[in-house]
């Protein structure tokens, strides 16, 4: 697979093509991967047609005799990777999430797990980041897919510095682990270094002492935002805490966090059921913690959009994180079947941005 | 099976444009709605615009005004990410508004960059993830024979997503059954999303598979109006007799009819802007033509001023 | 496919083939689909390869233009499913649970439930029914697999009067279907008229007041033993409720039948995190029902063993539920994380099988 | 890539027998495994017992005192479910003591109906969902190429699991690849669960297909030791030579060697009791000679009392 790739005779500076000229990260999970590599003689990696989409790139262009470029083919990429590891190897592999775990769940599950081999598979592009791709590129589902597979660990990075963290954390780990990464390197960074991060440790974002928001991956920037938000308008205090490691799920840990506050709330780019919220109600419920917690996250297949207009849409940014927060602290509702994000608010969202986008680019008509 | 058969469409549905026009139309259509995305599919759009212009000049037998007839032929686009360009026939046919593409991928939109059956009239089936189609379009088939209405099924596929083996399970099962009215069309433009498909993974000689598999092939030239027509009539004698199910293996390519980026994978998805789009909207206006007569509502082509 | 299959020159009783001489059942899951595709054209049924092994042989019998033989090629089978479905047919596809759940998930997901036709899933063999075909066999996450897509109703029948009923009561559904059945029509019965089994409303097996016993499918028998079991001895008067319809999740009901109890225990055929356990606890979470619950699942692949020995060795027969009902009665620990069927259960249940296995057929030597 | 490489085996490891008393053998062992369990996989178990019996002839270079070694050979069973004749293979060449089989299916067992390799010395991968094992191959193939040392991947695949189209995912990559160090064998038994596997599914022609997908084909007689070792060395010439993967398309009986069950997809799985099982291995006695003299310890053939 070469990495160069051709560039095209183009004069506006606002085109740009698939990565030639949109231009690519100096720093991705390919480069992580492949100074890894450098130390390391078991790590491979590879990916079914999605490595320059996956941010993988430079892990071919450094290390191209480890590299399985599998075609559209995501059974067989995760297929290989278990005979690779059965022979010694530690492979990456990545894809979308979508189709890394809803359409090879049972590779990962029979080859991965009950053989418990190091595979490590990314699936990246989680929750609704797609945005307009739709819903077959929509992971909403994918937590509740991993979470009965024994043997398998399930890490969700908030950015770059948390992704090598947990590479790095598990990289010896005997058994399979599921990266679930959010849009690669274009998410807000939450952490600075490495250390910061531990695997099996929940890690603390913003410390408080109202209500403690717990959030993984892609939601954890906004959520801290939102912390900050309502701090500083002296609202409310809230702690918020960055699950990263899913499986196996630090029970204990997030019991006793919650305990000492208020109210949970579980931030989630997944539906409900059966997501990071479902982790937490279980463990509190096992550790016989009274504190009410909340799930707010997806109730049904996500409408399209771009990624942040849809964010903004299901009241999982900043702004609709505090929302929610501050309706926890005030309502407190004891039915907390109901969302705390409702109709209403999602009907304001939708007919602000028709409102802007009926706006825009008037030039145009198709007839 | 008792099915309710209605009297099926005595013609397929057809644009409002002579063929050459329809084809420049669809891709005038696919940059305009790059533009309003800020992003496009344009590469694997453009390569299956003169295939979707030929299936769509009265070859498939669709309503635009009764869209979900049971009697109907239907397709199935496998490869969901060129549904910008289905977008544009079914708008020109008159599934929908053509405006309504104003709102392609913006919030609420139903015209996302995957096309959605819930949410757009004449998508026959939803898709996006590739490799699935052919087996919805396997489905679709059975039920026609079934109904004996002689109603066709046609599913294209990428010839990058040819390496999802679900492609081969369907296959199997329609060679084996000798489902006649089912017409696979492979869009071989020779490109997928990393490279080109030689490079990712070859899968040529791709006819040899098909043939392997139980199907009549054919392969031809994908942007030849008559060498398509003519392929597709081939296919209709031999449903007609009764047989193996068709794969036409179509030549095309990736980005057709925008020189600067045609036969490249890194135009897989991109974005043409300002005055770029303009180029390629001259390139393409040079052949757009007025609407032909023989419709009703002879309807305003887009104009290039603005871009 | 034809459904005469050739008998063997066999001369000893003990033989049998692999349908034919072994019997078929005269009712079964075919056999009903058989009956209501007579009232009802819309009825399609399929299997991929395993028509006989899930007991679907009479329906191509009957209506063999209305079967889809597959082959061994379930995501095939499960698209030709939601191409037919379009088209108007109610098509009931029939596998190993294995194979339709965890192999063909993103099929269900995208092909069956984001479009929400009504295609009905059947997958036979849960849990670790199929005993020493082992971990391959073995479908014991894939409530977890299912449990978070939008649109996807679930249901577990507990026998076959449970199957009919449940086939019936949601033919009309516009949505799609998965049925988790156990081994088919090999199971104890646990009901006798249709009328007793409502989708959507969880059935009281037996009535009690003590303990809540939850259960579904093929623990449904067993709970009822239990409890039958302890109210004889005086012990505990228990109520059994078979929670067939698993999503949606009748969880007001559940939270209601709770309220009335001390204790409640949730016996799963399956991984405890994601199985039925799992929507019990966020339901009482959610509606505020202080009552403690307790999972009985598994927690790991299962070993291998003849079916019967292996639910014995995991306590999920009716000795180890009134065992597990007994010690949440006694004990009521308050770290639910800890399992109540111990290490020492199982050890001593595998010893006990291995001391009487050693005396089998001594006359067989393998060198 | 730095891998330890280790001298590898200077030979394939042998049974104890002569090679017509080890394909009995192996069929003996299978009808007592079922005995065991009061159930076995007799037809597709038998099927392949003779091409099991060519490749641990000393084809394969395995090494049941070091059964991990990394530059051994390795055999994926992709059919798991006839695990019960490779069990029989294994233990004669001493990965494990045959006495184990006592435990066959029995609770807490090592050896289930499907092969598990972290139970099972000898097991180079669990299989026992069809349609995987080939990508397993495919990776373990890709690893032997990486490390230079020459070692060879066989997997085994059923007719029927070639409906799977993960099986073609890994032909395609393997093929693109030119993975001449992988060998599939097809059992062609010509059965499945339902029926044969043309009226349940035809796959035929199936070098066809293989060949299509950039594969060398061999159609052979599964059952004839001579054909078999013939192509074996063919293949091993191959890859010697580098190019593509190779193939054999074995044509086998179901249930070989019990004339009363040949042929029958009814004996996927069954059981054969009492005085069935007494006519069965004495049929099979017939053609159990002792075990020959270049073996240290050779070992007693089970006899036929008490059945
Ligand atoms: C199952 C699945 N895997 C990966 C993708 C991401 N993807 C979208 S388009 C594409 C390349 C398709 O190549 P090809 O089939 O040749 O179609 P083309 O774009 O050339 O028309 C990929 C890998 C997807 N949509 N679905
Ligand atoms: C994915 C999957 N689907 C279904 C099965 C059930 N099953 C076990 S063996 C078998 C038939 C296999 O036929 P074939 O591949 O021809 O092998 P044979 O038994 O003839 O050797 C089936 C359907 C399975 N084990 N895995
Ligand atoms: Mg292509
Ligand atoms: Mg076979």
């Amino acid at each position: 697979m070469p990495l160069e790739r051709r560039t095209t005779v183009l004069t506006d500076p606002s085109s740009y093509d698939h990565e030639g000229r949109a231009g690519y990260p100096t720093r991705s999970i390919g480069s992580i991967l492949a100074d890894l590599a450098d130390e390391d003689p078991r790590i491979m990696a590879g990916s079914a047609d999605l490595t320059w989409s996956t941010f993988l790139a430079d892990f071919p262009a450094r290390h191209p005799d480890r590299f399985i470029q599998a075609g559209i083919a995501e059974r067989n990429l995760l297929g290989i990777a278990a005979g690779l590891a059965s022979c010694g190897a530690v492979p990456y592999m990545s894809t979308f999430s979508a189709f890394a775990s809803m359409q090879s769940l049972d590779v990962i599950r029979n080859d991965h797990a009950y053989t418990n081999l190091p595979v490590r598979t990314i699936g990246t592009h989680t929750g609704i980041s797609m945005g307009y791709f739709g819903s077959s590129h929509h992971a909403i589902e994918d937590i509740g897919a991993l979470r009965s597979i024994p043997n398998l660990t399930v890490v969700s990075p908030a950015d770059l510095v948390a992704t090598e963290a947990l590479i790095r954390g598990t990289v010896d780990l005997p058994g399979p682990v599921y990266f679930r990464l959010g849009r690669g390197a274009s998410g807000p960074d939450v952490y600075e270094t490495t250390s910061e991060v531990v695997f099996g440790e929940p890690t603390v974002v913003r410390r408080g002492s109202d209500i403690l928001v717990v959030a993984s991956g892609i939601t954890v920037h906004a959520a801290r935002d939102a912390a900050d938000a309502l701090r500083a308008d002296g609202r409310l205090d809230v702690t918020v805490v960055d699950l990263h490691t899913i499986r196996p799920f630090p029970a204990q840990a997030v019991a006793d966090l919650a305990a000492q506050h208020d109210a949970v709330v579980v931030v989630e780019d997944h539906v409900v059921d059966g997501g990071l919220g479902t982790s937490v109600l279980t463990a509190l419920a096992d550790l016989d913690v009274g504190v009410p917690a909340y799930r707010h996250g997806l109730h049904d297949f996500a409408i399209f959009g771009p990624p942040t207009h849809l964010y903004r849409y299901y009241g999982l940014d900043a702004e609709g994180i505090a929302t929610v927060v501050e309706r926890v602290s005030d309502r407190a509702p004891r039915d907390r079947t109901i969302p705390l994000w409702e109709e209403a608010d999602r009907s304001r969202v939708l007919a602000e941005q028709q409102a802007a986008d009926a706006l825009r680019k008037p030039e145009i008509t198709f007839a | 099976m008792s099915i309710d058969t209605p009297t099926r469409p005595p013609r397929g549905a057809s644009p409002t444009r002579s063929r050459e026009a329809f084809a420049a139309h669809i891709r005038r259509t696919v940059l305009l709605e790059a533009e309003i995305a800020g992003s496009g599919h344009y590469g694997p759009s453009l390569s299956c615009a003169d295939l979707l212009a030929a299936l769509y000049s009265g070859f498939l037998r669709v309503d635009p005004a009764d869209a979900d007839r049971l009697d109907r032929d239907r397709l199935v686009l496998s490869k969901g990410h060129a549904c910008s360009a289905l977008y544009a026939v079914l708008a020109d046919l008159g599934f929908f508004p053509a405006e309504e593409l104003r709102t392609y991928t913006r919030l609420g939109t139903a015209y996302g960059d995957h096309p959605d059956m819930k949410k757009v009239a004449g998508i026959d089936f939803s898709s996006g993830a590739l490799g699935h189609g052919l087996s919805i379009a396997v489905g679709m088939a059975v039920h026609a024979r079934l109904r004996g209405d002689g109603a066709r099924t046609v599913a294209i596929v990428g010839d990058g997503e040819l390496n999802e083996g679900q492609i081969w399970e369907a296959a199997g099962y329609a060679g084996a059954n000798r489902l006649s009215g089912l017409l696979a069309i492979v869009d071989v433009n020779t490109v997928c999303v990393d490279g080109t498909t030689r490079e990712v993974l070859d899968y040529e000689p791709i006819g040899d598979k098909w043939a392997a598999f139980g199907w009549a092939v054919e392969r031809i030239d994908g942007h030849d109006a008559d060498a398509i027509d003519a392929a597709l009539a081939r296919f209709e004698a031999r449903h007609a007799a009764g047989g193996a199910p068709t794969v036409l293996v179509a030549d095309t390519v990736a980005g057709k009819g925008i020189p600067a980026i045609e036969g490249m994978a890194e135009w897989h998805i991109g974005y043409l802007g300002g005055s770029d789009l303009a180029t390629a909207l001259e390139q393409l206006g040079t052949r757009v033509e007025e609407p032909t007569d023989d419709h009703a509502a002879p309807r305003p082509i887009a104009t290039e001023e603005g871009h």
